[in-house]
């Protein structure tokens, strides 16, 4: 099914020109119909390329695979790739642009929360459907966005959890590390509430945040040390965001931070990120997510055949968003074939009770907060780059996307 | 007598322990013409730059009338009334010749003064006036860029007029000129001289002489010689450092 | 002439775009609904060009952090539209904007007063560009920092303004800025009518920033920038303060690229701190080269010519638009140091 | 995406194994264990192989049998935890538990290790086998094994300890590992009933000076309440040794953040200061160097011998790339803007985009990694407990050597006499019959080359990603104008002071406040001497 090359599909979008001209000859026949457009909302230049290319490939190669299976009600399914660039009004224009000048029946995008924020009224005006796919601080929900990554009580509560269990080393206090952004802002201040709840006192807590792509971190590891030199068992949370953690892991490994005494616990650093670190020193340290690449089972064997054969590269990773991508797409198209159509208020109202075998081995269902039931999954960092999964939660978690640990959900509006 | 219009005394400047003006004194009466002479390097332009307050003196007084000049700007120093032509004639190559002598005229400075300047008959008379008595007239709206050399020493001069400065400090006005242009820019000064003070700098002797005026002869910094032409062509220090070379 | 005649022409043909698109859209002349919701946005980039053109093309002064003004602006009409919010927040709040409610704030920071009306706000996104150009461009051309000096200190001061704002701790919403705005004097945003009455507003200021340019440059004040810009020490012995002259103008053009920022706030519906970074206020210098500095036409046309090829290419050529874009500005420079505008007068000549 | 470490992961060949598992030293134990073995009582014989099990169960079985193997003192045990440590032990699906090799560990034969699996770890069990290992090694006949074993022991220390330690201590003949051991017997004493010995332990814990002992003095305060004045005495103690090689500390991380400026300002100071050229995309030309160091790391993966040379093979190679960049942007593009430096930064602007999406089409937009050769990592101990961290260190030696090279290159080069030559009049310069123009492209290139010279540091702390170069250019240009432009003096200067006060300002202000006061102080600076700390007197300044 991936006989296309990347640089082909690429084509695809770019000139919207037929697919007779990307696709091979086995192709199967589409029925009556004109194409189903989705749009492609993920930046491929500025800050956030890094992360978001794999994204974009990641849906340009689920618009193979389905129409490779005949497409969505016998339509086939065509992507319009553009590039906000990392730039967030320019996300705003750009989905615009997807909604009302190519008209798609559903969008695949952002990463950053400013991003989807920036894009969240457009959606709404123009009842557009965006899946995002990534893990967030919750306290959110639009009609118009499905949100297929992590609730925060579907990550950053258990991984803590496991932290103050025995397994995890019993820590008693803990420092709260993050980027100086929404995501780690929320997370931590949810944490802060958990960790009250369990009996840690303000001054066991130390919370330090960082600019984007900080590279420098000689200065807050050793503070870290210090806070750690208290007499009781301390672990870092990290909220690091993506670019920030290469040099911050690398700090972490020469000054000689061992997993055993101080474990961090990472809620951004997935398989990509390890990819561009050497992960020796970093044995042992831990990351919570919904998907790792190590899975064991069917769907994620079948999800990293797709995915390495289509990038052409055995060795290239998949990580969480990849998965959420994945699973988002997969529910769309089973929705759209319940409703029969791809209008936006219909596909919204089948979406809600899709359920999915996800790769990462649960079957997920989307609830009708847009959210995701997953489930939870520590790993610890292998010496491969790849993590070990040390503890998981029995079943899917529903997403709580309003926070009990947030006080103000209280007297929300409804 | 009245007092100087201009009054320096030990005034050096020491660039990188190089001494460009060393002890200098020199006192230009109102209405006077003074030339003033000397080899390279002697201290000429950088005695313009301390008056005009582009290089601050390391010590000594400079007086114009009752200011300290070593106190103001250069902007300050001209709007008390001091105007220059420089040496390399220096003027605004993206505006016409007639708005670089508007620039020039004596007007309100300030931003705002000229966003509401409006060009008046009487300055627009006065502009004429000037533009003929350098003889731009015909190339009013030309752009100064492409002035000719010579031209562009007269545009320099008149500029220098429209100002309507008290001390006229005038760097080799007449390099580049024909002899005729010379003669005329000798009489135009000796007849702005009656009204206002002017210092020349200039090597060429032959002008010197046609200005009639007492020189001033600098060297190394400090003056060496001071007197009508004739006697500074026979002092002997002089002949020494400068003329007889 | 011709040039102010293209003008004309492009200022009334600007002005007809929500009108065309109400036609049909079979009509040849229709105009998508897309094309209108950013035309008013090109339209305060092209105020923010005017701008830059105006320090920079006149009076020389290349600064790189003239979208830092342009972002301050954005943020006081944001702060307005975050109060006009009010309890339509998530957590309901009457007065506090949902992150301070979210980061804890009990009352509104002092900066915050004031800024529930409009009026107050519309001063700010002026004076306080105003304030800031004034003091840094103060200090920098007193000491004479002038050239490439300059623009590297204002480059910094943008870097160092952004920095500063993606920072939570200082009560302008961190990374995330604002959104989610509601409504601006009593319309609602987000609908059609919101988004040409914008528009309009937006028009409205290019011509008033137009008239407050050619009024600059006309003047005699306009050829003493250029006296300044050309050689400055010779105006400054003619007796000119330059310090004078070209703080007047760095303020008037800061003032400009705030209201600028006000106005394209409301239309792109988001200001966060990535309006300061660096390259932002780099490649609206680069329009003002593309179409032609020293001419405030040219400024218009680098602006909308440059931005519209952005749109464009970021869609048709996802991977490859940077090399384009890139390859365009080294070109410009390089075979047309006065811009696209330089082709036309060249042609006229 | 990962090209390499998969390789070294499988363990199966090239893959140095760290010195302290060197392999004739294992069986060297192995010989002895089994010799000692056979000398055991039964008993002995029976606990080993009832703890075996527990390694095939869960997680928190297996840190139980770990425990268990360790206090047992039976050396069958050592060859287990040491294959578990390094992740080869196997356990079968009935409950066996198999060595490397397919031997199981309870009989000594060889087994069935087809449906084997490996035992994973988790920290807990990592911190049982730590101190196990550590119980185990102390009476290892290599040094290094012995030191690490008492420092296991120090962190994982319990009451059991103390006979074990003293033993040890009696034997010890090394001083250093002797003085470790005294500190793992203080922290032994710590948790043990001996009171006596307790309060000599909080003496002796607080003249060491560690933030390990500090931890552990505060741990046993609560449980110890008579003892808190004498443990608030010991505390203070190290916290005042602390606070000294805090600031040392402080002192070496502004350093190097001061040499990763200094490297990266470097070139610009060439480019900048000498030419007056304005290069935006100078970013680009370290990001180009930080991509080449991947390149040549590639390129030695192949050739074992050659792979721990790879860093610094790197360095000319990075300076080569970036300086033949440099060469063609100069003579394609820049020399046709001399006297324009704002057209110039424009125009450059521009490239550096262009180079941007190069990279990231060529290499794609996800980070690339590079490894840090072993000599790199970890910490250095300076006299006073002062830790430094080994690659910051690299860079900054290494930020020196540049530094030199280019005084070097400038002053006692024919190529540097040219320069200056240019620099200094370029129409008497042509007229002697110096080429002007590739003095020129050889100066860019130069400086270019430099840049290139600072991505191969810069790759051992930050991403290799296209974006690399964005987050050094304001900086770099920072560090150049505050130092004075055309001074190497003044980037040297300017580049340590800006390091050091920003790393003095962080803990107060934060990593961005620190930033934005800087930036701040530096335009304020500016203010006063437009020209920087080392101003160029003369024609240079003029301009």
């Amino acid at each position: 099914m991936t006989a296309t090359s990347p640089t082909m599909t690429r084509r695809v979008a770019l000139g919207g020109l037929g697919a007779a001209l990307a696709m091979p000859a086995l192709r199967p026949a589409f029925g009556q119909g004109t194409p189903i457009k989705v749009g492609v909302l993920h930046s491929l230049s500025g800050t956030m390329a890094i992360s978001e290319t794999a994204l974009r490939d990641t849906v340009l190669m689920m618009v193979d695979w389905v129409n490779a299976k005949g497409g969505v009600m016998g339509r086939k399914v065509e992507a319009v790739v553009v590039d906000p660039a990392s730039n967030w009004p320019l996300f705003a224009e750009k989905a615009r642009e997807l909604l009302q000048v190519h008209k798609v029946d559903a969008t695949f995008g952002c990463w950053t929360s400013v991003s989807r924020k920036s894009v969240l009224p457009v959606f709404e005006e123009l009842n557009g459907m965006l899946f995002y796919p990534v893990q967030y601080e919750g306290e959110e929900e639009s009609r118009n966005i499905f949100y297929t990554g992590a609730a925060p009580n579907q990550q950053a509560i258990p991984a803590v959890e496991y932290l103050m269990s025995e397994d995890g080393g019993g820590a008693k206090r803990i420092a709260l590390l993050g980027t100086d952004y929404v995501y780690p802002r929320t997370t931590n201040r949810i944490l802060r509430g958990f960790l009250k709840s369990k009996g840690i006192g303000e001054g066991d807590v130390m919370e330090e945040y960082t600019p984007f792509g900080h590279s420098d971190w000689q200065g807050i590891v050793a503070r870290v040390k210090r806070f750690a030199s208290e007499g009781k068992k301390t672990a870092i949370v990290s909220t690091i965001n993506g670019d920030a953690n290469v040099p911050f892991y690398r700090e972490l490994g020469n000054q000689g931070i061992k997993a055993e005494d101080l474990p961090c616990v990472a809620f951004s650093v997935g398989e990509e990120e390890l990819a561009g670190i050497d992960t020796r020193p970093l044995v042992g340290h831990l990351a919570a997510w919904n998907y790792f690449m190590s899975v064991p089972g069917t769907p994620n064997a079948e999800f990293k055949q797709l995915w390495q054969s289509y990038i052409k590269n055995p060795r290239r990773v998949t990580n969480d968003p990849m998965e959420a991508t994945y699973t988002g797409f997969r529910m769309w198209t089973q929705a759209v074939e319940k409703a029969r159509s791809t209008k936006v208020d219909d596909v919204r109202a089948a979406m809600i009770g899709q359920k999915l075998m996800a790769p990462c081995g649960y079957e997920e269902e989307m609830l009708p907060n847009h959210h995701l039931s997953k489930p939870v999954l520590i790993g610890e960092v292998q010496a491969d780059g790849q993590f070990n999964i040390v503890w998981k939660t029995p079943n899917a978690v529903k997403a709580e996307n309003w926070s009990p640990f947030i006080p103000e959900n209280a007297n929300r509006r409804r | 007598m009245s007092e100087p219009v201009l009054y320096l005394d030990g005034v050096s400047v020491v660039f990188d322990g190089f001494k460009a003006l060393n002890g200098l004194s020199l006192i230009v009466d109102a209405g006077e013409l003074r030339a003033i002479i000397g080899p390279n390097g002697a201290g000429k332009t950088t005695m313009m730059d301390v008056i005009t307050g582009k290089t601050r003196p390391t010590a000594g007084v400079v007086r114009f009338r009752r200011h300290d000049l070593t106190k103001l700007d250069e902007a300050s120093i001209a709007n008390l009334g001091i105007g220059r032509k420089f040496q390399k004639p220096t003027m605004f190559d993206a505006l016409t010749v007639f708005e670089n002598l508007e620039l020039a005229l004596k007007a309100p400075r300030g931003p705002l003064a000229c966003l509401r300047w409006v060009l008046t008959g009487e300055a627009r008379r006065r502009i004429e006036a000037v533009m003929e008595e350098v003889g731009l007239a015909a190339r009013a709206h030309d752009r100064a860029a492409i002035l000719s050399h010579g031209q562009r020493q007269w545009l320099e001069i008149g500029m220098l007029l429209m100002q309507d400065p008290e001390l006229l400090l005038v760097d080799e006005p007449v390099a580049g000129m024909t002899d005729q242009e010379t003669e005329h820019t000798a009489a135009l000064l000796v007849r702005i001289a009656g009204r206002r003070s002017v210092v020349v700098v200039e090597h060429d002797l032959e002008f010197v002489r046609a200005l009639g005026s007492k020189v001033t002869v600098l060297c190394e910094g400090s003056m060496l010689s001071e007197g009508s032409i004739d006697h500074v062509q026979n002092d002997p220090r002089v002949v020494e450092v400068y003329l007889g070379r | 002439m011709t040039l102010r005649l293209v003008l004309i022409g492009a200022v009334l043909v600007l002005a007809a775009l929500p009108a065309l698109n109400r036609l049909p859209a079979e009509n040849a002349l229709h105009v998508s609904d897309f094309i209108v919701s950013i035309a008013g946005k090109w339209i305060t980039y092209a105020v923010l060009a005017l701008a830059i053109d105006l320090a920079w093309g006149y009076a020389g002064i290349l600064s790189l952090g003239h979208g830092a003004f342009f972002a301050l602006g954005g943020y006081a009409i944001g702060m307005h539209l975050m109060r006009l919010i009010g309890p339509r927040g998530v957590y309901g709040h009457p007065v506090l904007p949902d992150f301070m409610v979210f980061l804890g704030y009990k009352e509104l920071p002092w900066y915050w007063l004031g800024f529930d009306h409009f009026p107050f706000a519309i001063l700010m996104a002026m004076l306080v560009p105003g304030v800031l150009a004034g003091v840094v461009g103060y200090l920098a051309f007193r000491s004479r920092i002038t050239g490439v000096y300059l623009s590297i200190i204002t480059q910094a001061l943008t870097y160092a303004l952004m920095l500063a704002f993606f920072r939570n701790d200082m009560g302008f919403g961190g990374n995330n800025g604002f959104t989610d705005f509601k409504e601006l004097l009593g319309m609602p945003l987000n609908t059609a009518a919101a988004r040409g009455a914008l528009f309009y507003a937006s028009l409205l200021l290019l011509l008033g920033a137009l008239w407050i340019c050619s009024r600059v440059t006309r003047s005699k004040l306009g050829r003493v920038l250029v006296a300044i810009r050309d050689a400055e020490s010779r105006a400054r012995f003619l007796g000119y303060d330059v310090t004078q002259h070209k703080l007047f103008v760095f303020v008037l053009s800061a003032m400009i690229a705030g209201l600028a920022g006000a106005l394209y706030v409301p239309q792109v519906g988001i200001i966060n701190p990535g309006e300061f970074s660096p390259g932002n206020s780099i490649e609206a210098v680069i329009w003002v080269a593309v179409g032609g500095r020293g001419t405030l036409v040219g400024a218009l046309l680098g602006a909308f010519s440059v931005n519209a090829l952005k749109t464009w290419l970021t869609t048709v050529a996802p991977d490859l638009w940077l090399f384009a874009l890139g390859g365009l500005f080294v070109a410009v420079t390089l075979f047309l140091p006065r811009g696209l505008i330089g082709l036309f007068s060249r042609a006229q000549r | 995406m990962r090209t390499g470490a998969a390789e070294h992961g499988g363990g199966a060949g090239g893959f140095p194994a760290p010195p302290f598992l060197k392999v004739d030293m294992r069986q060297l134990l192995l010989a002895l264990g089994l010799m000692l073995w056979l000398a055991l009582p039964a008993r002995a014989q029976d606990a080993f192989t009832a703890a075996l099990p527990g390694l095939a169960g869960g997680f928190s079985d297996i840190a139980t049998s770990v425990e268990q193997l360790g206090v047992l003192g039976d050396p069958r045990a050592l060859p287990v935890l040491r294959a578990l440590q390094e992740g080869r032990l196997q356990r079968t699906a009935d409950g066996r538990v198999l060595l490397p090799g397919g031997i199981d560990a309870a009989t000594g034969q060889a087994a069935d290790a087809a449906a084997a699996e490996t035992v994973r770890l988790n920290n807990r069990v990592r911190q049982a086998l730590r101190g196990a290992l550590g119980r185990l090694q102390l009476v290892s006949p290599d040094a290094a094994e012995r030191g690490a074993a008492a420092e296991a022991i120090f962190r994982a220390r319990s009451a059991e300890d103390v006979p074990l330690l003293q033993a040890a201590i009696a034997r010890e003949a090394d001083a250093g590992v002797r003085a470790k051991m005294v500190l793992a017997l203080a922290a032994a004493q710590l948790v043990a009933p001996d009171e006596e010995a307790k309060r000599a332990a909080v003496a002796r814990l607080g003249a060491a000076g560690a933030a390990e002992a500090r931890a552990l003095l505060l741990e046993a305060r609560a449980s110890n309440p008579d003892m808190a004045t004498a443990i608030d005495v010991s505390v203070a103690t190290i916290d005042r040794a602390l606070s000294i090689r805090r600031a040392a500390e402080t002192l070496f991380q502004g350093l190097s953040l001061g040499s990763v400026l200094l490297l990266a300002a470097l070139g610009l100071a060439v480019t900048f200061g000498v030419m007056g050229v304005i290069n935006m995309a100078h970013g680009e030309f370290v990001m180009l160097g930080a991509y080449a160091t991947f390149v040549v790391q590639e390129a030695c993966r192949g050739t074992p011998w050659l792979a721990p040379w790879s860093l610094p093979l790197s360095v000319p190679a990075a300076f080569l790339v970036a300086a033949a960049a440099g060469a063609v942007l100069e003579r394609g593009l820049i020399r046709h803007l001399y006297g324009r430096p704002l057209e110039t930064l424009l125009m450059t602007f521009g490239v550096g985009m262009i180079l941007q999406q190069a990279v990231r089409v060529a290499f794609g937009a996800q980070n690339r990694e590079v490894i840090s050769p072993a000599w790199m990592q970890g910490t250095l101990m300076l006299p006073g407990g002062v830790a430094v961290t080994q690659n910051r260190l690299w860079i900054i030696v290494f930020g020196i050597a540049v530094l030199l090279l280019v005084v070097a290159a400038i002053r006692f080069t024919r190529f540097g006499l040219e320069m200056r030559a240019v620099v200094q009049n370029r129409r008497i310069a042509a007229t002697m019959g110096i080429r002007t123009g590739r003095v020129d492209a050889l100066t860019f290139a130069f400086g270019s080359g430099i840049a290139g010279m600072a991505g191969v540091a810069v790759s051992q702390i930050d991403n290799v990603s296209p974006n690399l170069g964005t987050g050094y250019i304001i900086d770099s240009f920072m560090v150049v104008v505050f130092g004075g432009v055309g001074s190497l003096t003044g980037t040297l200067v300017g580049a340590l002071t800006l390091g050091v006060v920003n790393k003095v300002l962080e803990p107060y202000a934060g990593a961005v406040l620190a930033k934005v006061f800087v930036l701040v102080a530096i335009m304020l600076f500016i203010q006063r001497r437009p020209r920087g700390l080392f101003a160029l007197k003369g024609r240079a300044a003029e301009s």
